[in-house]
């Protein structure tokens, strides 16, 4: 067993290091014909915030290239009907479940994670901070997410606000960091000079293999120096990127929208890391 | 159930103003349902079938498609089919309507009901297609939006025509109140207008009565990735709110759009 | 004319936004025979330091997909060897020299903006700075950089550092901002096992078209906060990503690695530029 | 003078270990000199001639080099021609060394010369290339490094050989005395021990009577990137320091190296 959570009291050990990333697989059952859940470490599900949100209006994807920029605005039912509808599935599943949670207050943080915590396999939180967030405001919402429910909390890390908050969030009491979560990203979204600037432009997270190299060099630089599990996600598309990953000091891993042309991607990869970990075990 | 299949390209032609192209698959969409294609970039491509048979499918593309780019024989995975296509199970009397460039996926339907009624929306008379490419029982009725071909579009506008020309609006409100269904394949923009007009037109129209198919990027095709979140309203019969096109639809009750 | 320094005393002005970006193009005639050079606003210089720097040892370049990793170690041969070998190519070039300056130390810095300040046909100086630098560093090496010289200077701000640095810089007498130096990046480098950690990663700077929808991010959030002319930098690989980013409001911008790719690509986007200008002045 | 041009690719087949691909080009590079051409991918990539001739060249890649993927007839922009080659002029007796997977850009050398020997070492016999791949004239010393056919490598190996086997030093050291100049192509990490046995075959060798192809990636070609700087050391007729195997290379006095 790996554990992802070693300071925290009830730990979080997961089988395999590879997981899906928050927002690319749904929240429990949407891949099940295709991806054996066995082979995976954790479901990390959709963000959830404690109230519903609506989906962002307008366009919500842009192509350049290889890579996308996407902005889905976050929808969803909040965490009481999230839990009417998937608490029963999630129950069922062979493996664990992470929550994604959306820290929008450090109150409705508290709220949502108390609520989180007694689920039946539920075993941890995945915290989603805004990526301007101050490092005081970061650990305000670290501490309501601890305050009044039990379980492990990773935070995910806006990816230019590792160098100030990985360490002070290692620091003060987060149990894993997942690095990191998508850039920010802006796109031509239309060509119509008519549109004001606002609808011409489309802001939201990039996705594609560019994000790996930025990837290793986070992990390299700062793996080594931070006293808890690293959770790797950006760009891996192979089991040599997650090799890679896991060389750096990741401690698990996170495929994200690369398994929407490639669900099975995560499947090789789980069993591509546990042969050679066999092999290397039996030598 | 979520599949993925291999589909094997045939061949691709073009069709002005498409390009037609053919892949064999063992499960086929309905209408209005799709397949999500892997044809390299960072995401998989909706193909929806413009004609169907047992062995594969037909789909019509803009010139530059990357599947017309294919060579014959290349094997592409598919998703699917995934969606909930045009429902029209003993529809007698079936109207379609279109804007050219989102016609293809209304194009199954023209021979699924005993009588089929067609309108078309151009920008001008070079973009309509040859009338001779539909089968001749089809009704086929020409707009355009400058007035160059058929009747003077756009669809959805009550102001009256300029001398010569005739507005569309009096024979589209024609044909929906003589249809038992009517399917549309427009900008998403556009529903909320076609929508009004179909219920000047009809009085309490059946649920489903009028169809749309909602263009939207469908990245994951499953529920997973939120993109294709549609909004719906409530009513009487159905809970309201958001739904995801690529599961829930992409097809529509268009008076709930 | 395009200032590019409108808080100088002598200014900095250029004919056209567009500019090859420091270490793509050269000391100034390697290109000379492909590019028309008039149609530039000006020559960003390879970048330069007052003591020489051999290149780095080892891989310098890795390939991923459509990206790649460079780590050149800047080699350079000193500020003076440059001139003497450049001083008069400068001279009759057609369009004004920029140049490239690798801040080190203060000192050293000093050193050389006060060598440069009266070369014939420089204009100013860009100033690189190391990727982790502190924001007091970076007001100490560009205070140097100001203090004998004369000429205007730019600073070319880390990929990562852009929050916390180009406020400040502006604020601090930086004349304008390049935004920004290409984030650093690891990629592998051999799949050899027997190698050490270092030697099988090769760590540098990542270039490439996703560079671009991050570009734009930046100057979205910070051109029109900044109180001098932003140069924008980073995967700009077309004249619609060059009309993107002067619509989000930078002054002037640089292509870099793409101009070993396509080296006319300078002239199509200047000549671009030039007749949209034009029809949209004669309407 | 650096310029663009089209190449014009017409074939690519299979010559294990190798694939040949035919390009017709107006101004074609000298052995050793190169064109940077882009195949796609964010880089140029470099190309050696392997045989040249009035209307292009031939390059020998491995078997996945994107070249091999072209169509008959496509356009490739090529910059260049770029380098310097190899200074054989009035060489009357010429030796060639080259590791397998770096011989390519010795080929065009085969006849240069009235007398020509040529020296591969590979890992095993299976990389070996038929020997009557080359010209009858050559005078062919095949090596291998697991001693399974011709003489024992390494090269660079001072070492006695096992029972059975012989080395390939004596012959080496032989064939650089009977040589005029001698052309290698081998991994760059191996030529400060090849010029070791080059200083010990021969008294005071001559400038560029070795002369190695150094391999480094070479972005831009022209000067402008800093990625292909090669340390080159002084001596009394040249003065040292770094070079770029763009412009002053690849090829380069393997004694200064
Ligand atoms: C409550 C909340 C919670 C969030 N939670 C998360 C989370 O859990 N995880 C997560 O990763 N993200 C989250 N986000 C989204 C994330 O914080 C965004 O990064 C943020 O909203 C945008 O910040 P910004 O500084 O880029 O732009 P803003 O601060 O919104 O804009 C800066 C300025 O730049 C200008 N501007 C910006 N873009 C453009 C453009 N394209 N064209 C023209 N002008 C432009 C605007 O005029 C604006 O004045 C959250 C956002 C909110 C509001
Ligand atoms: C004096 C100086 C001037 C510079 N000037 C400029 C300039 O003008 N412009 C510019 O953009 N850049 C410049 N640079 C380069 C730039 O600063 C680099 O970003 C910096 O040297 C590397 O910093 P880092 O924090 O990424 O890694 P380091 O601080 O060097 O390394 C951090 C730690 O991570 C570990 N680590 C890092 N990478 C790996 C890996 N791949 N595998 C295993 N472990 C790893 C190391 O063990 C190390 O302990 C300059 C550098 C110096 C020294
Ligand atoms: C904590 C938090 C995190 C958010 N993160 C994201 C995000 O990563 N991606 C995204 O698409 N929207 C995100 N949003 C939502 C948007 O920033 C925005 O608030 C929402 O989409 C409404 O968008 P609109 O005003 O454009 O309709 C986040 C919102 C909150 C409260
Ligand atoms: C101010 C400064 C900036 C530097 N910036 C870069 C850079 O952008 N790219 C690069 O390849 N090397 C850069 N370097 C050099 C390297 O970080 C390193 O010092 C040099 O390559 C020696 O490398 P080595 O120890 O790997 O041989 C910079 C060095 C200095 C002093
Ligand atoms: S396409 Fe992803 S949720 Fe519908
Ligand atoms: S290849 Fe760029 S300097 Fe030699």
């Amino acid at each position: 067993m790996i554990e992802l959570a070693p300071r925290h009291k009830f730990g979080l050990p997961i089988a395999s290091p590879v997981m899906p990333a928050a927002g690319a697989f749904g929240y429990g059952d949407t891949y099940h014909d295709l991806v054996d859940l066995r082979v995976l470490g954790a479901l990390v599900t959709n963000p959830m915030s404690l109230t519903p949100r609506e989906a962002a209006r307008g366009r919500r994807i842009a192509i350049h290239g290889e890579h996308f920029v996407a902005h889905t605005g976050l929808p969803n039912p909040g965490v009481r009907r999230v839990l009417q509808q998937y608490r029963q599935t999630w129950e069922r599943l062979p493996i664990p479940v992470i929550v994604h949670l959306i820290a929008t207050t450090p109150a409705e943080t508290a709220q949502a994670a108390e609520r989180l915590s007694g689920v039946p396999n539920v075993v941890g939180i995945e915290l989603g901070v805004v990526d301007n967030v101050t490092p005081q405001r970061a650990l305000n919402l670290l501490d309501a997410a601890r305050a009044d429910g039990d379980l492990p909390v990773i935070v995910r890390v806006p990816f230019t606000g590792v160098d100030a908050l990985a360490p002070l969030l290692a620091d003060h009491g987060a149990d894993a960091l997942t690095l990191t979560a998508p850039p920010r990203a802006v796109l031509p979204a239309s060509d119509a000079p008519e549109d004001s600037e606002a609808r011409r432009y489309l802001r939201g997270r990039l996705y594609g293999p560019a994000l790996f190299p930025l990837l290793l060099n986070v992990l390299a630089r700062w793996c080594s120096k931070l006293p808890v599990p690293v959770i790797a996600c950006g760009g891996i598309a192979s089991l040599q990127d997650a090799t890679a990953c896991l060389e750096l000091g990741a401690t698990a891993l996170q495929v994200d929208a690369l398994l929407w042309r490639d669900p099975l991607i995560l499947q090789r990869i789980a069993e591509g890391l546990a042969k050679f970990e066999t092999s290397t075990i039996s030598e | 159930m979520v599949k993925q299949q291999d589909a094997v390209f045939r061949q691709a032609y073009p069709a002005p103003p498409y390009w037609v192209a053919r892949f064999d698959v063992a499960n086929p969409p309905a209408p209005g349902a799709f397949v999500l294609a892997d044809l390299g970039g960072p995401l998989r491509q909706a193909l929806f079938p413009a004609t169907i048979d047992a062995d594969g499918f037909t789909v019509m593309l803009p010139p530059h498609h990357p599947a017309t780019r294919l060579l014959p024989g290349a094997t592409v995975n598919v998703l699917g089919p995934l969606g909930q296509g045009f429902r029209i199970d003993g529809v007698t009397r079936l109207l379609l309507v279109a804007e050219i460039a989102s016609l293809p996926p209304l194009l199954p339907l023209l021979e699924a009901a005993p009588a089929v009624a067609l309108v078309i929306e151009a920008p001008t008379r070079a973009q309509l297609p040859p009338p001779d490419r539909f089968p001749p029982a089809v009704e086929l009725t020409l707009v355009t939006r400058d007035g160059s071909a058929g009747h003077l579009g756009p669809l959805e506008s009550q102001d009256p025509a300029p001398a010569n020309l005739e507005r569309v609006m009096p024979r589209l409100v024609e044909l929906i109140a003589w249809a038992e269904c009517a399917c549309f394949a427009c900008p998403n923009d556009r529903y909320p207008a076609l929508a009004a007009i179909v219920r000047a037109a009809r009085v309490q129209p059946a649920p489903d009565f009028a169809q749309a198919l909602v263009q939207v990027p469908m990245p994951c095709g499953v529920g997973a990735c939120e993109v294709c979140r549609t909004q719906t309203r409530a009513t009487a019969q159905t809970q309201g709110g958001e739904k995801h096109a690529c599961i829930d639809g992409p097809v529509f009750d268009m008076l709930l759009l």
